[in-house]
């Protein structure tokens, strides 16, 4: 199982190395990765059928209770099945799509990434392994869309996917490491037990919002839906792969997945309900409107992916099995959509459906692919696709009264602009006419079977699982719904449930869609509406706080970072004021207690009036020597002051260094220029106001932390074992040489590398040609 | 009961150092010495860790002094893990630096500064004693000024006097801490503070005390609002120097937050708030910063700043989740930012420049080394399972239990814009084609095969160790949770220093 | 009697010497003057390190009136040094 | 007795060092106060020390006296002579009641060679009084 | 600068100060002083050497560039550190002769440490000021 | 005395912060070690204090006799003052140094590198 | 020869004396210390003999503790009183000295004398430039100095 699951990672990793071996020809052998993992689940049909499960587990991160812990059930088979035999066809077409291409290798090693991380996704029991999987689908995406990374709008489509996917990403692991804490583990399996303590838990809502968010962004719901158009610039075997039938299912996979967990609760169904709703009416008629085959395709998907979220929402048993039911019916008609507009640029160099047409002619057997697909896309009976829209439709039409009219009203609408999208990819550039504009492109003389083959397996497949319905249903989609459900549905897939109101709708939503294909061509929107458009679309409002947030962000920066040390200095020092200042006020009673205070004498009195003194001049000298000079001054009383406290090695010290770096300004500066008054009074006021007030905070804490007297006993200790422990009487350097000795050490390795440092600093001037 | 062991890393980069001096403007015999010095002090870390992960903690008190009377330097688990990283980041940046740095800056003394301010950083992770800490620190500053001024011209030297001013600053504030600390104490063993700390009545004191430690170590560790010295100045030094500094130097701010909020002060609900608001003011004032970058190390400078606010914002959570999460976050953070900041010195010798619309090609041209940076890069992101993402489930996980919605808000955030940034730059430096420029100049490839393969070696070695970190979490999850696990029960630390 | 006398009249009346210095230093007006100043100033201070150590009897406080006695002087060297030197451009 | 003759030592010292103070504060050109502070700070230092040994009465203390005040000969003239230089090098004007200046123009601008005969002739620069 | 009463003061004043440094550097342990003080009194007399001759005539009398005496010092205090741990004992210990040597008295390892000291202190003084006096006749000339 | 030397402890504080916020890099450096001074007269006052007791145990005792002044602090102060002797001779060569490159003393003409944000 | 002997002797005498320890060994120490200095020093002046005259420099020494006490009150007596008697001057005084080491002598007992100050020495080392605050009469100033100090300290001297 594991190596099932990892094998689409060792193959990309395999394929960075050894990749140049299937760059040519052999290219078509890797399509043998999907189909034998495809293979591998085939085994476990009868058990899965006979309504068993599978669970796997294999130590990982035990602390973090993250374990490869993989659980095979219906849902999963669905979507393993999905992508494993979808999966195959895509290697196979990709082969000959991009023969010969430079980086097929890459490409082979990109697919190969994804289709593991989309197994794993669908197969992981443990909630942060799904999310794992979840971003590597994010992550692989991004390569697959940006893999034409010379044009830039490759790029910026890769980005905008990643970002908008991504972004939900973290708000999925948000809701996911809630739901861990929540039920203490991280097991789908085990959180079943407590679902219902879950649903009554407070962190519920919190956990729906994150959860939404990440399956929302992932399968395109309005108003993450604009990335989707977008991630059509990978090519289209990537499209047909990931962005229909693979992995912006995630999301609804993801919500299948948590219905038994959390769905069944007001806040669950509404959002999804509204939401998908709102995206499959909204995305359909925006369908309807392009051009172009990939546009159309993309709108659509977005739509069915609403379809999807909106049952998921309604989550009756009717609605759970009509999800499970038209993952796949979509998945196959769309990929084959997907294939056959792939074939078409692919051949012609073009997907404008105004400059496509009669293409029936050159590719019998695309065109074929294409019909079979856009007749399932209709849900013309006898299809897959019918089985599929008659679900929907049964679901509708049990709910409620108060949604009943309403609901079915939207999924009706939507279901016509699906099937007017599915015509005008499906058909209209395979019939009428070829225009003579249209060329083929000579690179083929023959199409490869690689190409269409695919298509048409898929086009098949639609007819006869609409013929047969019991076999995907027995198959597959009926333990799928169970999964969902979490118990088992008694709703047979069938081909034929009589004259009913759902066949009515059907045949109205079949006849009114034909008659928009005839009735309305899109057309080229005025420049006016475009703009319109585009700037009230999520697209458009999201670049727009994009580009507000580049501009903020410069702004912003610029404020704080504005190049003058001075404001740097300023902003630390009010800070570290604001915030000690403000905790010590509120906080700290003041004490003066001065009984244990020395006695101040006269000459004492002295040292300090100069010291003031000096340090005034240094502030306010406009001679910088004078400064320089006060300073020293300041310096050399403070060595009398502790002279006065008992402190002959500081003074002498202190001495010895103010004399020095007193040489060392002098010898450094004196061919300075003068000081400039360069300050105006506002800003010497305010820094002065600011500069007195640290000064202030920090006399008062001293004054506060002196009043109360800590015990020195190690002070003590010192005093008592210089000389009969460390054989000096001289306490201060006995403690420098020998109890803190290793202070010491450190001291004048600082002075080694400032002499270091002032030698180089002085020594070395680098020339413009060393580089480094 | 004192080991000596665990001050061996400290003296091997010492006594390179010396060695280094006496070797002054000999540069291939110093960079002989420089690499074994980084070998023998990586075999050293590895010894002392795996000691003090068996034995729990180390401890030596310099001079034979019991606590709190001498000196104590002490290994635990934490100490141990920033040691081994450090020896780890290390080496990589002394093999990137015998032919990524220039022969000048060699001949005045390149290698020994590095290898102080490696000792300084050992030093500073490795004592047990608060004035010690500063004296290290000071070792670090010094080394990095000297470092970031090496060879410099005029950008650098400008970046460099404000380095310097604020760094000075923090010095200042530091000792100021540590002055008044030692005023309610009368101790400076960080055990026995732990312990007379907690027997000072005056509390608030004490809080004034650490919120004056939080502004010192703010500005080391660059924080906002006092991280200003970053962005003017990291992007100025070499490559192998930023990496220094990327990788390490920030984090010993950190380090030095995590010791003293951890054992001396256990942050009150005030403290705690206000670390909460600057982390989540880091990340955001980080990602804005980054944003609009077209220079990468600039942009990655910011990065750093972003990325601190993960780690001041799990210390103001100060639950074990988030404490692991924090230590985790570190762990990942030394390894792939230094890398970074290789990976970046790389692209410098490719395209000779590290702006982005300067760049581009670099995947046509360089397919294996692009996918080496993308490992460093995207695990900087934290894609999944790469080494960034697991210390956010325990952050966010933290941030969650704690009703901190702020502060996963900013996590969030955070994360976001990483992605973001970190994507657009891979689109624009590695996807986008190489813009046509006057004339075109690649040093890499003028230089001979086996200083390429020097030049690589480290960012791929370090990229692996990455992987490791993601791939393998569960030991540095481990690591990690036993580090908190000290952390919120100091008892342990306090009866290996004092009771030995 | 000693005691306070050194500490009552001759410590004072040292200190108001330093005054009568620091108000010279303060005006300059070269300075150069400064630099007497300084020089002077550094004396009066061994001076009353001299008197404190008697007054404490402490000896000890003689080793630091013995530093400043060896080191006033190269400060004045190098500040007279590097004011003529200036002087020549 | 000592304790007087301390009393006295001090008292003397002080003085002298009081009156160079004043000296330094009154003096009306700067070759003026230069003069009056390098001797009278020297030798009222050496009163105060002197009367330093006597009190401790020590060896090793009169030692540390006598070296102080052997230190303070060598270098104050020494150190009277460099500011002195400088002092004139720099162009520091004479007091007007200066009666007499055999230095005006012995030193080359350039080199700053002092000659024992012959002139440079040459003007003096303004004060300066920064740097 | 040609000033021949410094340059004579110099003469005697060199010795003088540097027998003081030394002074000061072996007292530490007893009275006021140290390694510290004494390697700056001890670069203060060359540096004043530096001011009266001129600084060539400073390194000759110095021999060996200022630089070459910093490691020299820091392996000193480096290996009176390191000495105790070859008998057992930590980092830093005190190892102390059994008998008074005559003059210094005890010595010990915290003797070594201070004369290491003193090394680095006289050369990083003056390889820095000597550095910025170069530097500065460099830019005169 | 405490008082005053409290009070010096907040002007040497202030006029450290006030001189770092002037555009003068000469300034700047004057501030930080004002600051530094300040910083030392701090440690220095939060020992215990005792005036003209200098902690030297006296020629014919073993140990202390009498009152003495607190010996950590002085030390602590002894490396600080050496460790910041070394950070401010460094950033007086470098104040040189940019000086040099700039010919200018003002700091605020020093974002040549901070233009492009 | 004599003298780097003799200064040898001079800073075995200094340290002896410094450390206060009297002893036979801290002799030789010290006389060792010294010579290792001087070794350093490794320089060579021109010979000047030392020959120790006690008496001489005991009365020179009288006479100049005289001569600044007298001075000082002098200076003290201007200084107190409101206006300034004095007549400031720089004066050129022509050496008889020779030596470097004779010319410092004197021009530091001449700069420690109240009232005088050496200001420089000419390059040819002929003339002293001395600045004389009671400067009534030059010739009578530099005659006097002549007999009471220079001559008296030459014959010390050599
Ligand atoms: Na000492
Ligand atoms: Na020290």
């Amino acid at each position: 199982m594991i190596l099932a699951v990892l094998s689409g990672f060792i193959a990309a990793f395999l394929l960075t190395f050894l990749g140049k071996i299937f760059k040519g020809r052999l290219a078509v052998l890797l399509g043998l990765l999907p189909l034998s993992v495809f293979n591998y689940f085939l085994y476990f049909f009868p058990d899965i059928s006979a309504g068993k499960t599978f669970s796997f587990s294999y130590k990982w991160i035990p602390s973090l209770g993250i374990n490869l812990d993989f659980h095979l059930d219906g849902l999963s088979m669905l979507f393993v099945m999905l992508i494993t035999g979808i999966g195959s066809l895509v290697y196979f077409y990709a082969a000959a799509y991009l023969q010969g291409h430079k980086y097929l290798d890459r490409f082979y090693a990109y697919l190969s990434l994804f289709m593991g991380s989309m197994l794993g996704l669908v197969l992981a029991d443990n909630i942060l392994l799904i999310f794992i999987f979840w971003e590597l689908t994010s992550i692989s995406s991004f390569f697959l869309i940006g893999f034409n990374n010379d044009q830039a709008e490759s790029r910026k489509s890769a980005l905008t996917a990643l970002a908008v996917t991504g972004c939900g990403g973290f708000f999925l692991l948000a809701a996911f490491v809630l739901m861990g804490s929540a039920t203490g583990t991280y097991s789908i399996e085990s959180m079943l037990s407590v679902a219902t303590a879950l649903k009554a838990s407070p962190e519920y809502g919190l956990i729906l919002t994150f959860l939404f968010l990440g399956a929302f962004t992932k399968s395109a719901q309005f108003p993450f839906h604009f990335w989707l158009p977008g991630a059509m610039k990978a090519p289209t075997p990537i499209s047909a792969y990931l962005h229909s039938a693979t992995m912006v299912k995630a999301g609804i996979y993801l919500l299948a997945r948590f219905t038994p967990l959390l769905g069944q609760h007001f806040y669950w169904n509404t959002t999804l309900m509204a939401v998908g709703g709102f995206t499959m009416l909204y995305a359909a008629f925006h369908s309807i409107l392009r051009k172009d085959m990939k546009s159309i395709l993309a709108y659509s998907t977005i739509s069915a992916l609403g379809i999807l979220v909106f049952l998921l929402g309604i989550g009756t048993q009717h609605a759970l099995v009509a999800a499970a039911t038209f993952i796949l019916v979509h998945a196959l008609y769309k990929a084959g959509l997907f294939l056959v507009t792939g074939i078409v640029d692919h051949e012609t160099g073009t997907r404008d459906i105004d400059k496509l047409g009669g293409l029936r002619r050159w590719f019998p057997f695309v065109a074929l692919a294409g019909f079979l697909a856009a007749l399932s896309n209709a849900g013309l009976p006898l299809t897959f696709g019918f089985i599929g829209k008659d679900l929907i439709y049964e679901t509708t039409l049990h709910l409620g009264d108060t949604e009943k009219y309403l609901l079915t009203g939207i999924a009706v609408l939507s279901n016509i602009f699906l099937l007017y999208a599915g015509f005008s990819v499906g058909i209209r550039p395979f019939v009428g006419p070829i225009p003579e504009s249209l060329v083929k492109r000579p690179h083929h003389s023959t199409l490869s079977p690689l190409l269409w083959l695919p298509a048409v397996l898929l086009g098949v497949l639609g007819v006869v699982f609409g013929l047969a319905p019991f076999i995907p249903d027995n198959l597959l989609i009926r333990h799928a719904a169970d999964a969902i459900f979490n118990g088992t549905t008694a709703l047979p897939l069938k081909i034929w449930h009589g004259f009913n109101l759902t066949l009515l709708l059907s045949a109205a939503t079949l006849m009114s869609g034909v008659g928009l294909f005839f009735a309305f061509r899109p057309r080229a929107l005025s420049s006016a509406t475009q703009y319109w458009m585009a700037k009230v679309s999520p697209q458009g409002i999201s670049e727009g706080i994009g580009q507000s947030t580049r501009s903020f962000a410069t702004s912003y920066t610029r404020l704080f970072q504005n190049g003058y040390l001075r404001s740097y200095i300023l902003t630390i020092t009010v800070f570290l004021v604001g915030l000690i200042g403000y905790r010590f006020f509120t906080t700290v009673d003041l004490r003066v207690n001065t009984s244990s205070f020395t006695e101040i004498r006269f000459f004492e009195f002295v040292v300090f009036a100069i010291t003031v003194a000096a340090i005034i001049t240094t502030v306010f000298t406009k001679s910088r020597l004078t400064a320089i000079v006060s300073v020293s001054i300041i310096g050399y009383s403070i060595c009398l002051i502790f002279v006065y406290y008992g402190a002959p090695d500081l003074a002498m010290t202190q001495f010895t260094i103010d004399t020095l770096t007193v040489v060392l300004f002098v010898l450094v500066l004196y061919r300075l220029p003068h000081f400039l008054n360069m300050s105006n009074r506002k800003m010497k006021l305010r820094d002065g106001l600011v500069a007195i007030s640290f000064g202030s905070l920090i006399s008062l804490i001293t004054l506060q932390a002196l009043i109360s007297p800590a015990n020195k006993e190690i002070s003590r200790f010192y005093a008592d074992n210089a000389y009969l422990l460390a054989k000096g009487k001289n306490v201060v350097n006995v403690i420098l040489v020998d109890f803190r000795g290793a202070d010491t050490m450190v001291e004048i390795m600082v002075l080694t590398i400032a002499a270091l440092g002032v030698y180089s600093l002085l020594k070395l001037n680098v020339k413009p040609t060393d580089k480094d | 009961m004192t080991d000596n062991l665990l001050i061996l890393p400290i003296f091997t980069h010492l006594l390179t150092a010396i060695l280094l001096i006496f070797a002054w403007g000999h540069i291939n015999t110093q960079r002989v010495l420089s690499l074994c010095g980084h070998i023998i002090a990586l075999a050293l870390s590895f010894h002392l860790f795996s000691k003090t992960w068996k034995a729990g903690i180390l401890t030596m008190q310099a001079g034979g002094w019991k606590a709190p009377f001498g000196i104590t330097f002490v290994s635990d688990t934490l100490s141990a893990t920033f040691v081994v990283l450090t020896a780890i980041a290390g080496l990589a940046v002394g093999i990137f630096s015998t032919v990524g740095v220039s022969k000048a800056r060699m001949q005045y003394g390149y290698f020994v500064i590095a290898h102080f301010l490696l000792m300084g950083l050992n030093g500073a992770f490795l004592t047990g004693d608060i004035f010690n800490l500063y004296v290290w620190f000071e070792i670090v500053i010094i080394s990095s000024f000297v470092l970031m001024t090496l060879g410099g011209k005029k950008p650098q030297m400008e970046g460099a006097i404000k380095y310097v001013a604020m760094n000075m600053l923090a010095s200042a504030v530091f000792l100021t801490a540590i002055a008044i600390l030692y005023g309610l104490t009368g101790t400076l063993n960080m055990a026995d503070l732990s312990l007379k700390v907690a027997q000072i009545e005056k509390k608030e004191l004490v809080s004034v005390t650490s919120l004056l430690f939080f502004v010192g170590f703010g500005i080391k560790s660059a924080v906002f609002p006092l991280y200003f010295w970053l962005p003017s100045s990291y992007h100025t030094p070499p490559s192998a120097t930023a990496a220094l500094f990327g990788g390490l130097l920030t984090k010993m701010g950190v380090y030095a937050m995590l010791r003293t909020f951890t054992l001396i002060f256990v942050p009150d609900a005030f403290t705690q708030k206000v670390l909460i608001a600057v982390a989540i003011m880091t990340m955001f004032t980080g990602a804005m910063g980054a944003l609009n970058k077209t220079s990468i190390r600039r942009m990655f400078s910011y990065l750093i700043i972003c990325h601190i606010g993960y780690l001041i914002g799990g210390l103001g959570l100060h639950t074990r989740v988030a404490l692991t999460g924090v230590i985790f976050y570190l762990i990942h953070d030394i390894i792939v930012k230094t890398n970074l900041f290789l990976a970046t010195g790389v692209i410098h010798k490719i395209r000779g420049s590290t702006d982005i619309r300067r760049l581009g090609g670099l995947y046509a041209e360089y397919p294996k080394l692009s996918l080496v940076m993308a490992i460093v890069f995207f695990s900087l992101v934290g894609i999944p399972p790469l080494s960034g993402f697991w210390p956010k489930i325990g952050l966010f996980q933290a941030a969650l239990d704690e009703k901190s919605y702020f502060l996963l808000g900013g996590f969030i955030l955070a994360s976001f814009f990483t992605l973001y940034i970190v994507a657009k730059m891979w689109s624009e430096v590695f996807w986008k084609d190489l813009p046509k420029r006057a004339e075109e100049t690649n040093e890499f490839t003028e230089l001979p095969f086996i200083k390429q393969v020097w030049l690589i070696v480290p960012v791929v070695g370090l990229a692996l160790v990455s992987l490791y970190i993601g791939l393998g979490a569960e030991n540095i999850m481990v690591i990690s949770n036993r580090i908190a696990l000290n952390m919120i029960d100091t008892g342990y630390y306090l009866d290996a220093v004092l009771n030995k | 009697m000693l005691n306070n006398y050194l500490l009552y009249v001759i410590l004072p009346t040292l200190s108001i010497a330093a005054i009568l210095v620091f108000v010279r230093f303060l005006k300059g007006p070269f300075t150069l003057d400064r630099v007497v100043g300084l020089d002077f100033l550094i004396n009066i201070g061994i001076g009353i390190i001299a008197i404190y150590s008697v007054v404490t009897d402490h000896s000890a406080f003689l080793d630091v009136a013995m530093i400043l006695a060896l080191i006033a002087f190269l400060g004045t060297v190098a500040l007279s040094y590097y004011l003529e030197q200036r002087g020549k451009q | 007795m000592t304790d007087v003759i301390i009393m006295i030592l001090t008292s003397i010292g002080t003085l002298f060092i009081l009156i160079a103070a004043i000296g330094v504060l009154r003096m009306p050109d700067f070759f003026l106060r230069l003069s009056v502070t390098i001797k009278a700070a020297t030798l009222g230092l050496g009163f105060i020390m002197g009367g330093t040994a006597l009190f401790f009465l020590e060896f090793s203390v009169t030692a540390k006296v006598t070296a102080i005040i052997f230190f303070l000969l060598i270098t104050a003239p020494v150190s009277g002579h460099m500011i002195g230089r400088t002092a004139y090098f720099t162009g520091m004007k004479l007091w007007k009641g200066t009666v007499l200046d055999e230095l005006k123009g012995k030193y080359d601008r350039k080199t700053h060679e002092l000659t024992s005969d012959g002139d440079h002739a040459q003007e003096g620069n303004d004060p300066v009084d920064e740097l | 600068m040609q000033s021949t009463i410094l340059k004579t003061a110099t003469n005697y004043l060199l010795p003088l100060l540097l027998l003081f440094s030394v002074f000061i550097l072996m007292r530490g342990h007893y009275e006021s002083g140290g390694g510290f003080v004494g390697g700056l009194v001890a670069s203060i007399a060359f540096v004043l050497h530096s001011f009266a001759y001129g600084l060539e005539k400073t390194k000759i009398l110095l021999k060996y560039p200022p630089m070459s005496f910093i490691p020299i010092g820091l392996l000193l205090s480096f290996s009176a550190g390191v000495l105790p741990m070859f008998f057992g004992q930590a980092y830093m210990t005190g190892v102390w002769s059994k008998d008074p040597l005559p003059v210094i008295g005890l010595v010990g390892s915290a003797l070594f440490f201070d004369i290491g000291v003193f090394i680095v202190v006289i050369g990083v003084t003056l390889t820095i000021l000597f550095t910025i006096s170069e530097s500065i006749d460099q830019q005169t000339n | 005395m405490e008082y005053l030397l409290i009070f010096l402890i907040g002007l040497l504080y202030s006029s450290g912060i006030y001189l770092m916020l002037r555009k003068s890099m000469v300034k700047l450096l004057l501030g930080l070690l004002l600051l530094g001074n300040g910083a030392n007269i701090l440690i220095f006052l939060m020992g215990d204090i005792a005036k003209g007791q200098p902690p030297i145990i006296s020629k014919d005792a073993s140990i202390f006799t009498q009152m003495y002044a607190d010996p950590v602090p002085q030390s602590l102060i002894l490396t600080a003052i050496v460790i910041s002797f070394g950070l401010q001779a460094f950033a007086i060569i470098l104040l040189k140094r940019v000086y040099q490159m700039t010919r200018s003393d003002n700091l605020d003409t020093l974002n040549t590198q901070e233009v492009d944000i | 020869m004599t003298k780097q002997f003799l200064l040898n002797l001079m800073l075995t005498f200094v340290w002896v004396a410094l450390t206060g320890d009297l002893s036979f060994v801290n002799f030789w120490f010290g006389f060792a210390l010294g010579f290792f200095i001087l070794y350093i020093k490794e320089k060579n002046d021109g010979d000047v003999k030392y020959f120790v005259r006690v008496p001489k420099i005991l009365g020179f020494l009288l006479f100049f503790i005289y001569e600044m006490i007298k001075a000082n009150l002098q200076v003290a007596y201007d200084l107190v009183t409101p206006k300034f008697f004095m007549q400031p001057g720089i004066v050129k005084y022509p050496l008889s000295a020779q030596n470097e080491f004779e010319i410092t002598m004197l021009s530091n007992i001449i700069s420690l004398t109240p009232g005088t100050l050496i200001l420089d020495v000419s390059a040819d080392k002929k003339v002293l430039y001395i600045h004389v605050m009671y400067l009534k009469d030059k010739e009578k100033f530099i005659r006097r100095t002549k007999e009471k100090i220079e001559n008296r300290l030459l014959e010390i001297l050599r």
